[in-house]
């Protein structure tokens, strides 16, 4: 049970009241979701709060989802942090920026945990 | 002539820039004078000779009589044969960014892949990419109102985003794929691309673009003219980019 | 500080009146003295040609319009380029250099002083910012009020006490030398994209005429007794026919009368608003017209605003003009408007001497300096980065002394330039004395700051001098021109403030130069009325608040106060 | 004590109309500022002394101030490919030493523009950048539109200082004197609150915008049935809005700057705008993150010719977005050590880039802990800007404003910590050379 979905990033107002606090649950309840919209999270069969897995052809990474009916059907949102990171594209396509957003991404559950900020760092190390 | 047969002492991991390296430079020059030259890896100045074992055979009176060999991994070697007028470089294997650029004369062939940047504002001469360019191909430098004026750049595989970008003249030829906004805000000049592409043609005012795979998406932006033959195949000839009030041509299959 | 000795020098100091005299200079603690001691360092000029350090009074050398300059064209950046040595930071840029090169391509050419002729007040902190980094040369900056609301708001209400003490505030505001006036009213009709037609064609919601703003502003500069004059660039600037305009808004100044011993008006670039015929198709010079005007009327001074051919950056708080500019040349447009007071653009471009139209341009500058009988009454400037960059000062000077050189020149310009302008047919070659007064006399005492040191070589004078590896008496500069270039592009000696800063054309030393602004005090119940109105805008339509806006004191590091006051 | 016009430290909106209660040389209450505004100023949990470690995986050993700093000298100074990254949460008296350090180093500087409006830059430099004041939009504007972008997330007052609530001369009546548009992928509470709300398609903006062009210079008609998923009705009629503003305003975002494109959306947008000066007045304005990442652009650009990715490595400065960004240098794993300071690679760079920054010597000038201390092998903590220092900030718009300091400590600030690397960097290059 797979969502072929388009991935984003982006701030939030939460995200942002944590940029100094980056080592705080604060800021993993800020920056470690994934949004969707509730009629995608049905399909997954999930509720917000439950995990799931990002996949893109750059990594992935497991947060919590969480429900936003804004986000149209496909297109999946976690803020920019490191999470996001973990699946974003980074070739800066000669221009110096990597891809943020709209990377093709496969969005599955999962009974597996989300990395803490230090735990996702000590996989790059 | 005289052929100079260069192979890297290493594999480079930062970069080494070695616009030095052009049959105007080794003219006539024996394997020690062409050791001195410079090329600086990073900010550090570093003698060719501590980069490549250099090997002279024969002599040149003038550039268009050299031939310079490059045999070995130069994927993290930029500006190779900058600004040449004339003579030969054949590089067997990848090479690194702006190879090439603002070359006016010659040839580079580069039997491995291209980094970004190919033929930057080159205004003459011929470069063969035998495997992949990555970015810009034949394209200008920011802010300036040209890329490439004059010359031809041949990629027998794939190329990325930006062929061709700002061209004012010369020709471009993709076998393969390329990547999106092929001859964006193009003045001039030919662009083949004989695979498939996205988006070409954007603000072009002149110039030409042949599609020969399949177009993505087409710029909303094109009149479509009709149905035109080019070398007995049938291609849809549009014009534009309207937009610029441009009489571009674009073909697609 | 020690002394110098600058021993046979050929000394053009046409502000004492010396023309050529073989003499010595003696120099101490910065400053022009009668003599020094035994001691002194000695510098022997060996006949060789001195000036005072060169005056730029218009430029634009700094600020928001410069920088998005920078931005928008790293094709400029990548000109020009030299690395740092001991005592030079690395070098940038042909039209819109970077800092240091800026301050370095100034000295280098024997310029010791330059003033950034427009700063918007909300920006004014950057332009400050800027200034302090551009080493070894003086400066200073024109605020710009044409367009101001605050201006208009008096002016409409005829409170011309008020509007003396807005002026009087926004040069405290932005620690500014002067009133700059662009195109009076058509910053803020740019406010709706829209323009104003000319002298008497009231500006949008606000009723009142360029002609108001700069008779009003005039009146208030002469009140405040500001040691410059305002500074105008003229409505209608870049469109064919504007020279009309241009002949009346000098009328509009007439009858002022200023107590200082300088202008009463001062208008910039003329050869941007010296403009004849309907439309680009019959587009002729009409610097006769004008140049008459000043050989008739010694209340007012201009500057040339010479093009130079090839690349040029245009920058002018002339919204509209620029906006025009880009979609004619299909040119990259970045547009600056500043709330409440002022709009502005930056257009890259290129002049080319095929087209007749940059050629007429080209012929107007040189017209009007030397159809202009007193060489006093007209600078000579570039209007950097507009006609072209400033390092082409030395060419500039070149074609004012020889024919010959504007010959060779003129080989190379479309025909029509010819029949469309008068410059084939001048003969005038200015001399050594005139090239002095053009180059820094004039500017000096155009700003009002030769009683502040500039400009001359008189005892008490800042220690700004040029010496040039020319000996005037055995060089003819109407045919040995190229001589006279390359020793006007690099300086044998520039010394600033008592400093060797070059020498043979070479950065030695990069001392801060200074910032020149007044302080003036202005009628108590005029700055009264004035500042209730002024609260009254920050709180409901400026965007920073009050206590913010002022420049601070941190940004001007090097500060050299002028008080003056209500009359 | 109470401190009255203080200027916000956290967005590119420079809000400086802040009232700061102190007590006892600490922040005990931040009226008028927003909710992340107030967070900022208030403060988190700090690094208290600077620390180091040999190796990334242990831990670090708390050294001084001294120790550090020629630790950090030294491994600059020895580099090849040194980059010098961050330079946004700082004031720009600390970015000129930055420009002056990087010339010492002969490495790249660049700022967190490179992951934000850095392409902005690239499309200015294509087509130029018509713009102005935020009061001059919010005096004027009566159609106001944003393109990618959230201010209700990320610029939490702008909507209510600059663009939408708030009055103006020429905008008597707020809110009710605009049209607000919202083009997006997705309907963002920014464009809830819109009166229209476009959605396109995932990196199909650019084709959007050259299709408005077409419109609005009577050309529809090579316009086809949809474009980027937005009918062609829809875009006549938005054409028609824009021709009939009397001042529009294009606020844009990341939603161009990092989608499908990135420069050329800000190009193609800029041209849109351009032509419609020919109807109307128009600006557009890009949405700056942190509160001076504008300044680094300013600073860089009057100290360089350059606006950021500069590289020093050949004595003279050189510019190339796509070879010279810190992106491009890692992912080419080029570069030889780093210094991340007043910015946060850690969070921002893809993991890739990351990783590769994992393999060199890492230095952090940061007041907080972060991803990137994580990363770093030298840690040094300084003053934060905008709360403990004064110092110049550039709002979104280029207005430079003075920072004013509210509490005092014992760190030292950004440029002095600088000025002590600089000094030390040529202590060890004038001994070598």
């Amino acid at each position: 049970m797979n969502l072929n979905a388009t991935f984003i990033s982006g701030r939030t107002v939460n995200q942002g009241c944590n940029l100094e606090n980056k080592t705080s649950q604060a800021y993993f309840d800020a920056a470690a979701y994934c949004e969707m919209n509730s009629k995608d999270a049905s399909s997954l069969g999930i509720e917000s709060g439950n995990n799931v897995k990002v996949t893109t052809d750059h990594g992935s990474v497991v947060v919590p989802m969480a429900i936003c009916d804004g986000n149209p059907d496909g297109l999946v949102f976690i803020p920019m942090g490191p999470w996001a990171n973990a699946v974003v594209d980074p070739d800066t396509k000669g221009c110096g920026m990597p891809g943020y957003k709209g990377i093709s991404a496969v969005v599955e559950p999962t009974d597996e945990k989300a990395p803490t900020m230090p735990e996702l760092m000590a996989r790059l190390k | 002539m005289q052929t100079v047969t260069l192979v890297p002492k290493e594999q480079f991991k930062i970069s080494v820039e070695a616009e030095t390296i052009t049959p105007d430079n080794f003219a006539g020059k024996s394997a020690d004078e062409i050791g001195a030259l410079v090329a600086f890896e990073g900010n550090a100045p570093r003698p060719l000779s501590e980069l490549f074992d250099i090997k002279v055979d024969g002599s040149a009176d003038a550039a268009d009589d050299v031939k310079i060999d490059i045999n070995g991994n130069v994927n993290r070697v930029k500006r190779i044969g900058e600004a040449m007028t004339a003579g030969l470089i054949m590089i067997n294997g990848d090479v690194d960014m702006r190879c090439g650029a603002k070359m006016k004369g010659g040839t580079i062939t580069i039997k491995g892949n291209a980094d970004s940047w190919v033929g930057q504002e080159m205004t003459g001469g011929e470069i063969n990419v035998q495997g992949d360019a990555n970015y810009y191909v034949g394209a200008g430098y920011r802010g300036e109102a040209c890329g490439m004026r004059g010359g031809k750049i041949t990629v027998f595989g794939n190329a990325n985003d930006f062929v061709g970008e700002h061209m004012c003249g010369g020709e471009i030829v993709i076998k393969g794929n390329a990547g999106i906004l092929p001859g964006a805000s193009n003045k001039g000049g030919k662009i083949v691309i004989e695979g498939d592409t996205d988006m070409p043609g954007s603000e072009m005012t002149k110039g030409t673009i042949i599609v020969k795979g399949t177009v993505k998406d087409l710029m909303p932006v094109y009149q479509r003219e009709g149905i035109e033959a080019i070398d007995g195949v049938e291609f849809t000839k549009y014009v534009g980019d309207v937009v610029v009030d441009g009489v571009g041509e674009l073909f697609v299959k | 500080m020690s002394e110098m000795l600058i021993k046979n020098a050929t000394v053009y100091d046409p502000i004492n009146n010396i023309n050529g005299d073989m003499m010595d200079i003696a120099v101490k603690d910065g400053k022009i003295v009668d003599s020094v001691s035994g001691s002194a360092r000695t510098i022997d000029a060996g006949g060789r040609l001195v000036y005072p350090g060169g005056v730029d009074a218009h430029t634009h050398i700094a600020g928001s319009k410069v920088n998005v300059g920078r931005i928008m064209r790293p094709d400029d950046s990548r000109l020009n380029n030299k690395p740092g040595t001991k005592v030079t930071r690395p070098r940038t840029g042909y039209t819109v250099p970077n800092v240091y090169s800026m301050g370095y391509g100034y000295a280098e050419m024997g310029y010791t002083t330059a003033f950034e002729a427009a700063v918007p007040i909300l920006k004014a902190r950057h332009t400050h910012e800027e200034l302090e980094e551009i080493p070894i040369i003086d400066k200073g900056g024109l605020t710009l009020f044409g367009s101001n609301w605050m201006v208009m708001d008096a002016i409409r209400e005829n409170d011309l006490d008020r509007l003396a003490a807005y002026v009087a505030w926004g040069l405290l505001a932005s620690r500014g030398w002067g009133i700059k006036i662009v195109n009076p009213g058509g910053g803020e009709a740019w406010g709706f994209g829209k323009n104003v037609s000319g002298l008497d064609d009231p500006v949008p919601n606000f009723e009142v005429t360029p002609r108001q703003i700069v008779r009003n502003l005039a009146e208030a500069n002469e009140k405040l007794n500001l040691p410059h004059s305002i500074h105008l660039h003229c409505n209608n600037l870049g469109k064919p026919g504007n020279y009309e305009t241009t002949l009346a808004t000098f009328d509009v100044c007439k009858d002022i009368k200023s107590k200082r011993d300088r202008q009463s008006l001062h208008v910039t670039h003329v050869q941007f608003n010296a403009w004849g015929g309907n439309h680009w198709g019959d587009f002729e010079s009409k610097a006769e017209p004008i140049a008459d005007y000043l050989n008739n009327n010694d209340f007012l001074t201009i500057d040339m605003g010479q093009l130079v051919f090839g690349s040029a950056t245009t920058m002018t708080a002339d919204g509209p003009v620029q906006y025009a500019n880009a979609r004619l040349l299909k040119a990259r447009w970045s547009n600056g408007d500043v709330e409440l007071e002022d709009s502005s653009g930056v257009t890259p471009l290129e002049y080319h001497p095929q087209s007749y139209i940059h050629g007429i341009m080209w012929a107007i500058g040189l017209e009007l300096a030397l159809l202009t009988k007193d060489p006093w009454q007209v600078l000579m400037t570039t209007d950097h980065p507009n006609g072209g960059p400033y390092v082409n000062y030395p060419m500039v000077m070149t074609m004012l002394m020889s024919k010959k050189r504007r010959e060779e020149e003129m080989a190379k310009i479309a025909e029509l330039t010819f029949e469309r302008t008068s410059i084939a047919g001048i003969d005038r070659e200015l001399d050594w004395y005139d090239i002095a007064i053009k180059t820094r006399a004039t500017h000096a005492k155009v700003l009002g700051i030769v009683e502040h040191g500039k400009g001359h070589l008189g005892v008490g004078a800042d220690a700004d001098i040029a010496i040039y590896d020319i000996k005037p008496d055995e060089t003819d500069a109407t045919t040995e021109y190229n001589k006279v270039e390359a020793a006007f592009r690099h300086a044998a000696y520039t010394i600033k403030g008592g400093e060797i800063v070059v020498k043979d054309g070479e950065i030695t030393a990069t001392p801060a130069g200074k910032t020149f602004w007044v302080r003036s005090s202005a009628p108590a119940d005029g700055h009264e009325r004035m500042m209730e109105d002024l609260k009254m805008k920050f709180k409901k339509y400026y965007s920073v608040n009050f206590a913010n806006y002022m420049v601070q004191d941190e940004y001007v590091e090097h500060p050299y106060v002028v008080e003056t006051g209500y009359q | 004590m109470i401190i009255k016009d203080v200027l916000c430290p956290f967005c590119g909106c420079l809000c400086d109309d802040l009232t700061v209660e102190v007590e006892d040389n600490k922040v005990i209450d931040v009226q008028h500022a927003c909710k992340i505004g107030t967070s900022k100023i208030k403060g988190h949990d700090r690094i208290k002394a600077p620390m180091m470690r040999d190796d990334k995986n242990g831990e670090f050993r708390e050294v001084s101030y001294d120790e550090a700093i020629n630790e950090s000298a030294k491994i600059l100074a020895n580099s090849k490919r040194p980059l010098l990254y961050g330079w946004a949460s700082g004031v720009c008296e600390m970015m000129k030493k930055g420009v002056l350090l990087n010339e010492e180093v002969g490495g790249i500087i660049d700022n967190t523009a490179s992951v934000c409006h850095g392409p902005s830059a690239l499309g200015v430099q294509e087509k130029g950048l018509p713009t102005g004041t935020l009061g001059q939009f919010a005096n004027r504007a009566d159609l106001v539109v944003f393109w990618g972008c959230n201010p209700v997330q990320a610029h939490p007052r702008h909507m209510s200082r600059y663009s939408v609530f708030n009055k103006g001369f020429f905008a008597g009546k707020g809110r009710k004197s605009r049209k607000i548009v919202v083009f997006d992928v997705r309907k963002t509470d920014t464009a809830e609150m819109a009166d229209e709300y476009v959605q396109v398609n995932p990196g199909e903006d650019y084709m959007v915008m050259s299709a408005l062009r077409a419109i609005i210079a009577d050309k529809a008609d090579v316009v086809p049935d949809s474009v980027g998923g937005v009918p062609k009705e829809k875009l006549v009629e938005l054409g028609e809005a824009l021709k009939g503003a009397k001042f529009g305003i294009v606020y844009f975002g990341m939603g161009l700057t990092q989608s499908r494109g990135k420069y050329k959306n800000i190009d193609n947008a800029v041209s849109l705008i351009t032509e419609l000066n020919a109807h109307g007045k128009h600006s557009i304005i890009p949405m700056r993150g942190h509160y001076n990442v504008t300044g680094f652009g300013q600073v860089c650009a009057w100290e360089t010719g350059f606006v950021n990715a500069v590289d020093m490595s050949r004595g003279i400065p050189y510019y190339n977005p796509g070879e010279t960004c810190s992106n491009d240098l890692l992912m080419r794993e080029e570069i030889d050590s780093a210094m991340v300071i007043a910015g946060d690679a850690g969070a921002h760079f893809p993991a890739q880039s990351i990783a590769r920054m994992g393999k060199v010597p890492v230095i952090q000038v940061d007041p907080f802990h972060n991803p990137t201390t994580e990363m770093a092998n030298i840690v040094i903590p300084t003053k934060v800007s905008g709360v403990e220092l004064e110092g110049t900030a550039y709002r979104m718009d280029s207005v430079s404003l003075r920072m004013r300091k509210i509490v005092d400590v014992d760190f030292p600030s950004d440029e002095e910590v600088l000025d002590k690397i600089i000094a030390k960097v040529r202590e060890i290059k004038g001994a070598s050379s």
